[in-house]
């Protein structure tokens, strides 16, 4: 798949980043650089302080959900040098993930990082004032971690083929591989967690 | 002044005036007494109209209820909500008991001295048709003194006031509260 | 029936001798204020009345002097007005309080 | 006098005429002047990018329309440009070319809706708001005559854009186009020499430019900053590469240039809109993509240059017709970020006028 | 969804816009072709009673001009001789003055209060009207011809309506501030004269009466805004006693200069003065008619001033809690003292009833009430063109530029009143060359204390944007502006 036409190369700023703190970069592809999530904070300041990768802007903050752990994906973007730097933190601990905040690096990051621990409860440490953004204190859960109001037995959400594309094949994923009978795929038989408290 | 409609004003305003004034004392409520002593101003300004002196009257309306009042509210928007209750202080009956002798004695005096006043056509005849010009013309010849002293007692208490209220920062704090405490003092005694 | 000066006096007296019993009653320095105005309005009341019915005037003193007094305490009442709120207002920033019974000390 | 009265809580919104939708700044006033402030947003939150999750990449279209109500056209386009780069779509010429023309009428539209909010917001009693809404009507009349809808636009597809323009649209759009310079030069002179507006927004909520950087403040209210930074010309897409204009950047920051900077931007447009319209190729205006477009496993984040900035879509794909991950970067929401830096120790009626120069919208606030 | 083009693009050679919406912003005609709307049979029956109007007022001016000049005579229409001659003959019957005091104040306070009435009634259509059409709209059109009877809807909405109380509300003080404010607007109506002989309280102070009664709204305002317990209520109305009380003081001094031109506080004899000398006293006072007139625009909370109500920052103001016919009479209270202030600007400034010879001819209260409606539609049209004050603006404007400003006005204007009142020459010249001396005098002092002051209008420091000539970020910012 194309990068982004102004995307800079995951390996070479993993390179960059390898010598400046040893170690801290874990895995790169050519899109994006993977760093050790408990350094994620370093690994920012010095991209931002860099003459040579100068990312002066963090342009987007977003997690993603990937059932057994989570991903922090950072975008930073140079707008004299016009280039921009994937950056994504593996948290394992799927159950409490916390990593430290990038608020001091990057103000921009104040509501999205509050928006990312309302909607997929991942701790930031260091926010100056972790609140739920969009949905109320107490709200139970997080909604966009995939087993929210999980569709029973452990189903998840997301579509796997395009609706009645096929009426023998229900539409969901059990666990992603195997498939479940047509008649639960729509009336999840548990909805805790998704009434307000 | 026999004419009805003097007369009914008279009770009428008195009335008004007395009870608006007591209501200032009953009030528990700062608020509520400062409506009702603008009240009560107002009513007093009635008054001097049916003293036909239209011009007092007109400035009582406007110095009173129009400034002193506003000025009253500032105070009492300035202090916090806690000190906004018309309590007595611990000098209450003794207040009282001056106040009701005062007034006795001044309505009985009103009452029982013979005054030499005015009645009938001699009292029609100083109904004053004009009295702006009069209180000028006063003002400016024979009174001439008083009023430049009435006008420099006014500058100085525009300055006073802004002295006061000025924060001059926290170099001469000191001063400041030198020049309160006096002006607190002075509140006290006069009080 | 008449209205004579007694009516006018006798309400003046009235007026300043409630204008006493607040001044000296209550516990808020503006109540106190208040209660100073209306004894300094029953002395206008009195002057007005005595103007307008008083026949003492001797030749070459207008009536009409009531009325250039009732200008100077006019004058008096809101020079007093101002300066004094002034000093509540510094009373309450310098001791968190407008309550005469606290405010006793005469120095601080 | 400087007697400090005792701080208050005052709660303006979340129905409150200045905050432009349902959205809430709790704020604490010493007087008239703002002591701290906190912004409650969430009113108006759909959950999107989970019901994303449960629909395919052409269902999510209409989502951005509702995101981002007053831009629709640059929500449709910035997620149609991402997921033709998840997918590897080509798109038809004459397609970008509308796609141009629309977002540029977008961006018209939209700036004329804050700039008029802006000054209602210093005071003038819907005068300007009404006249901007002119222009505004005419564009809306063309989109309605194009695709049928005057907010909700959903009109570009993966792959192209829904419609052929009708016969009417091409001399109706001529017509706008050659009667808008005038009525922009109206209003400037109308709001830029009257004492009062300026005097209500020069100097006021001024923003450095290295916080408008830090902060990542994106769009006008980033050039008002004085940074020339815009998507059109960083990286190109549609066909802005072709298309000769200008960055207009503000000079101090303050809510009078991002103002200005508006306003200049819609003269840009106008510019962008002559040459798309002379060099518009025929052709068809739509590739054909499978219904259940399936892209590779992967990820992409594409972004256009939307009214208010920066507008982001995140998309993670696992193979399937859904979309894994679907994530908006909303400018409205990441440019309140400096809210609280400019209004504090500001006088309310400051603070109203900030909030109106950064023109949030709050359906993309909350999503 | 390709067949609605298709059937509009037959149509597409006129340039007919695609949607009915657009169609109806295309014909919306101006005030012209509405004027031209109306049937020819109205327009010759308006034309047929206006001319007879004239002709009958301008027979019966002519028939008893004489007679009116040495008072023996009146003119029917002059209302004040009329109820002058009434009063008189009320006094010769057996129940005496008492009778002819309360026939004649109920007549002029029915008389008032009916044309108050009237007004309100069509006042809030007027500006709605006109408001429609400065901002490119309709404007109310549906309740009756016209819409003319929307006002009236509207009253009875607002009656209907539920008068709520806030929890915690000083309930005293809540109910009465509507009736309270009510009071001063009526009052303030006293003195105004409406011709010759005709105003319902002819007061030695009538000017002085004037400004106390006005000031006395203020405590109304902040009692409603005192018990509604809502934080804006208590803004708006802590702003409007501020505003007031600082808006107060230009106000005396503007009009202690008329006093001064004119040596009376008797509102009949200031107009009876500028009748006289065929001046108006606006064109003689420049400073002074510009100080009343923006002073009060912050008294009564209109546009660019009305930082009591900014809706857009504190939602209503001091009368945010009221519901019901309760902010029904704030509204009316607002109409109404727009239109006082209209009247005194044309009293104090504009020569009232006097019209230069003309209200011979036509009743000179026709000639006051157009004055006043005049200085009603000023009022709008600020109010459709400006942005709003910030209320430090305001008090500084205030403080630091319309009170010295005044003092010195009073100064300049007593030196013209002596020097008039040592020289008999012709008024008019004497007059007229003070109109010229005082305007230099205005627009110099202003500029040379606007200076003074060290005010440099925002207008004239660099505006607008710059080009950027290639993108980048903050180095690129920092070389855009060194550049600069």
């Amino acid at each position: 798949m194309p990068a982004g036409p102004t995307q800079l190369e995951g390996h070479r700023v993993a390179q960059a980043l390898n010598a400046a703190l040893p170690g801290i970069a874990t895995t790169a592809t050519d899109e994006w650089v993977e760093v050790d999530h408990a350094r994620v904070d370093e690994a920012l300041r010095w991209l931002h302080d860099s003459d040579e990768f100068d990312a002066a802007q963090l342009s987007n903050l977003c997690g993603v959900d990937y059932h057994d752990h989570f991903a922090i994906v950072y975008h930073l973007q140079s707008l004299d040098r016009n280039h921009q730097v994937v950056v994504k933190a593996r948290i394992a601990d799927h159950e409490q993930p916390a990593l430290p905040s990038s608020y001091p690096v990057y103000k921009g990051a104040l509501l999205q990082e509050r928006e990312v621990f309302d909607l997929m409860g991942v701790h930031f440490e260091g926010h100056p004032d972790l609140r739920r953004l969009f949905l109320w204190d107490g709200f139970p859960g997080h909604p966009l971690r995939k087993d929210f109001m999980g569709i029973g037995e452990g189903l998840t959400s997301g579509l796997s083929r395009f609706p009645f594309e096929n009426k023998g094949n229900p539409d969901r994923l059990l666990n992603r591989d195997n498939v479940i009978q047509p008649d639960e795929q729509d009336v999840p038989s548990d909805w805790s967690g998704a009434a307000p408290a | 002044m026999e004419s009805t409609g003097i007369v009914v004003a008279f009770y009428v305003l008195s009335a008004m005036t007395v009870m608006s004034a007591l209501s200032v004392f009953l009030m528990r409520n700062l608020v509520h007494a400062i409506v009702f002593l603008v009240l009560s101003f107002i009513g007093m300004a009635g008054l001097f109209v049916t003293l036909s002196a239209d011009f007092i009257a007109v400035a009582q309306i406007l110095i009173y209820a129009g400034a002193i009042s506003v000025l009253l509210v500032f105070a009492v928007m300035l202090t916090p909500l806690a000190s906004r209750n018309n309590g007595n202080s611990l000098y209450a009956a003794p207040g009282l008991l001056l106040g009701a002798a005062i007034a006795a004695i001044v309505v009985f005096t009103a009452i029982d001295v013979e005054w030499n006043e005015l009645t009938g056509t001699a009292l029609e005849e100083r109904a004053f048709l004009d009295t702006i010009s009069g209180i000028g013309d006063l003002l400016l010849g024979r009174y001439i003194l008083a009023f430049e002293v009435a006008s420099v007692l006014l500058l100085f208490a525009l300055l006073g006031a802004i002295v006061l209220v000025t924060d001059r920062g926290e170099v001469d704090t000191e001063a400041e509260a030198e020049d309160g405490a006096s002006g607190a003092v002075a509140a006290d005694d006069a009080v | 029936m008449t209205i004579t000066l007694a009516h006018y006096l006798a309400v003046s007296g009235l007026v300043f001798g409630i204008g006493v019993a607040i001044a000296l009653s209550k516990r808020n320095v503006v109540a106190v204020l208040m209660g100073v105005e209306l004894m300094l309005n029953a002395s206008n009341l009195a002057f007005l009345a005595f103007s307008r019915f008083s026949g003492a005037f001797q030749e070459g003193t207008e009536p009409l002097a009531g009325h250039t007094f009732v200008v100077f305490v006019l004058t008096v009442a809101a020079a007093e007005a101002a300066v004094a709120l002034a000093m509540a207002v510094l009373i309450y920033r310098r001791r968190e309080t407008v309550d005469l019974d606290r405010i006793s000390v005469l120095r601080w | 006098m400087t007697t400090s009265a005792e701080p208050y809580v005052l709660n303006i919104g979340p129905q409150h005429p200045s905050t432009h939708g349902v959205f809430r700044i709790r704020v604490v006033m010493d007087g008239e002047r703002i002591q701290d402030l906190d912004m409650i947003v969430g009113y108006l939150h759909r959950s999107m990018e989970k019901l994303a999750e449960e629909r395919t990449y052409t269902q999510n279209i209409p989502f951005t329309d509702r995101a981002d109500y007053l831009a629709a056209m640059s929500g449709n386009l910035g997620l149609c440009l991402a997921a033709e780069r998840l997918a590897d779509v080509e798109v038809p010429e004459r397609a970008s070319y509308l796609r141009v023309i629309f977002a540029e009428l977008q961006r018209i539209a939209s700036h004329a809706m804050a700039n008029g909010t802006l000054v209602s917001d210093a005071g003038a009693w819907q005068t300007p708001l009404l006249y901007m809404f002119r222009e505004r009507e005419k564009i809306l009349d063309l989109f309605e005559m194009t695709c049928g809808a005057r907010l909700t636009t959903n009109y570009m597809r993966i792959g192209g854009v829904a419609f052929e323009p009708p016969d009417e649209f091409w001399p109706a759009l001529q017509e706008l186009v050659d009667e808008l310079p005038e009525r922009i030069s109206e209003y400037e002179e109308l709001l830029t020499q009257n004492e009062i507006f300026v005097a209500r927004t020069r100097g006021v909520g001024i923003i450095t430019p290295e916080d408008a950087i830090n902060g990542s403040l994106v769009g006008p209210a980033l050039r008002g900053s004085g940074v020339p930074w815009d998507l059109r010309k960083a990286e190109p897409y549609c066909v802005y590469d072709r298309m000769d204009f200008d960055v207009p950047i503000g000079r101090t920051g303050d809510v009078y240039d991002r103002f200005m900077v508006r306003l200049a931007e819609t003269r840009e447009s106008v510019k962008i809109l002559r040459q798309a319209i002379a060099g518009i190729p025929d052709g068809p205006h739509k590739t054909d993509i499978p219904l259940a477009l399936r892209p590779e496993p992967g990820e992409v984040y594409g972004r256009v240059e939307g009214p208010r900035g920066e507008l982001g879509f995140y998309l993670v794909s696992d193979g399937g017709p859904a979309p894994y991950r679907f994530h908006i970067r909303a400018p409205s929401l990441i440019n309140l970020s400096l809210l609280r830096e400019m209004a504090r120790g500001a006088a309310l009626s400051d603070a109203v006028v900030a909030l109106g120069s950064i023109d949030i919208v709050v359906g993309e606030i909350d999503r | 969804m390709s067949d609605a083009p298709l059937q509009r693009s037959n149509d597409s050679a006129q340039r007919r816009p695609a949607t009915p919406m657009a169609q109806q912003i295309l014909d919306r005609g101006s005030l012209l072709d509405d004027a031209k709307a109306v049937p020819n049979g109205l327009k010759a029956a308006g034309a047929v009673l206006g001319l007879g109007f004239l002709a009958v007022n301008a027979a019966i001016a002519f028939i008893v001009i004489d007679g009116r000049l040495d008072g023996e005579w009146y003119d029917f229409r002059d209302l004040g001789n009329a109820i002058a001659r009434l009063r008189a003959e009320l006094d010769d019957t057996s129940a005496g003055p008492w009778l002819s005091y309360w026939v004649t104040g109920v007549i002029g306070a029915v008389g008032i209060l009916s044309f108050l009435g009237g007004f309100l009634l069509i006042g809030s259509w007027i500006e709605r009207r006109l408001l429609a059409r400065f901002q490119i709209r309709m404007g109310p059109n549906r309740v009756g011809p016209f819409g003319l009877l929307q006002p009236l809807a509207d009253a009875l909405k607002l009656m209907q309506k539920e008068v709520l109380i806030p929890l915690g509300a000083d309930r005293m003080l809540f109910y009465l501030p509507p009736i309270l404010v009510f009071i001063p607007a009526m009052l303030a109506w006293g003195p105004v004269p409406w011709a010759p002989n005709m105003s319902y309280l002819d007061l030695n102070v009538g000017l002085l009466y004037v400004i106390s009664i006005t000031s006395l709204s203020v405590l109304a305002i902040w009692m409603a805004g005192w018990a509604s317990n809502n934080h804006y209520a208590l803004l708006g109305s802590m702003r409007t006693v501020a505003m007031m009380v600082s808006y107060e003081i230009p106000i005396s001094l503007s009009l202690l200069v008329v006093v001064l031109l004119t040596g009376s506080l008797n509102l009949g004899d200031i107009v009876a003065w500028q009748a006289d000398h065929n001046i108006w006293l606006g064109a003689l006072l420049p400073f002074a008619m510009f100080t009343f007139f923006f002073s009060s625009t912050a008294e009564i909370n209109r546009t660019p001033n009305d930082i009591a109500e900014a809706e857009s920052e504190i939602v209503a103001g001091f009368h945010t809690e009221y519901s019901g016919m309760k902010a029904g009479l704030f509204l009316a209270v607002e109409l109404g003292n727009a239109l006082l202030v209209g009247a005194l600007l044309a009293t104090f400034f504009l020569g009232g009833y006097s019209m230069f010879g003309l209200e011979e001819w036509i009743p000179p209260y026709l000639i006051l009430a157009a004055k006043a409606t005049a200085g009603y539609f000023a009022f709008i049209w600020l109010r459709a063109t400006l942005p709003r004050f910030r209320i430090d603006q305001l008090m500084s404007f205030a403080w630091k530029y319309l009170i010295p400003l005044s003092i010195a006005n009073v100064l300049v204007v007593a030196i013209e009143a002596s020097i008039a009142a040592r020289w008999d020459v012709e008024g008019i010249f004497i007059y007229g060359s003070f109109a010229i001396v005082n305007l230099g005098i205005t627009a110099f002092a202003v500029r040379s204390w606007a200076k003074v002051v060290g005010y440099t209008p925002d207008l004239e420091r660099p505006v607008g944007t710059r080009i950027a000539p290639r993108i980048g970020g903050l180095k690129e910012a920092k070389r855009i502006q060194a550049g600069a």
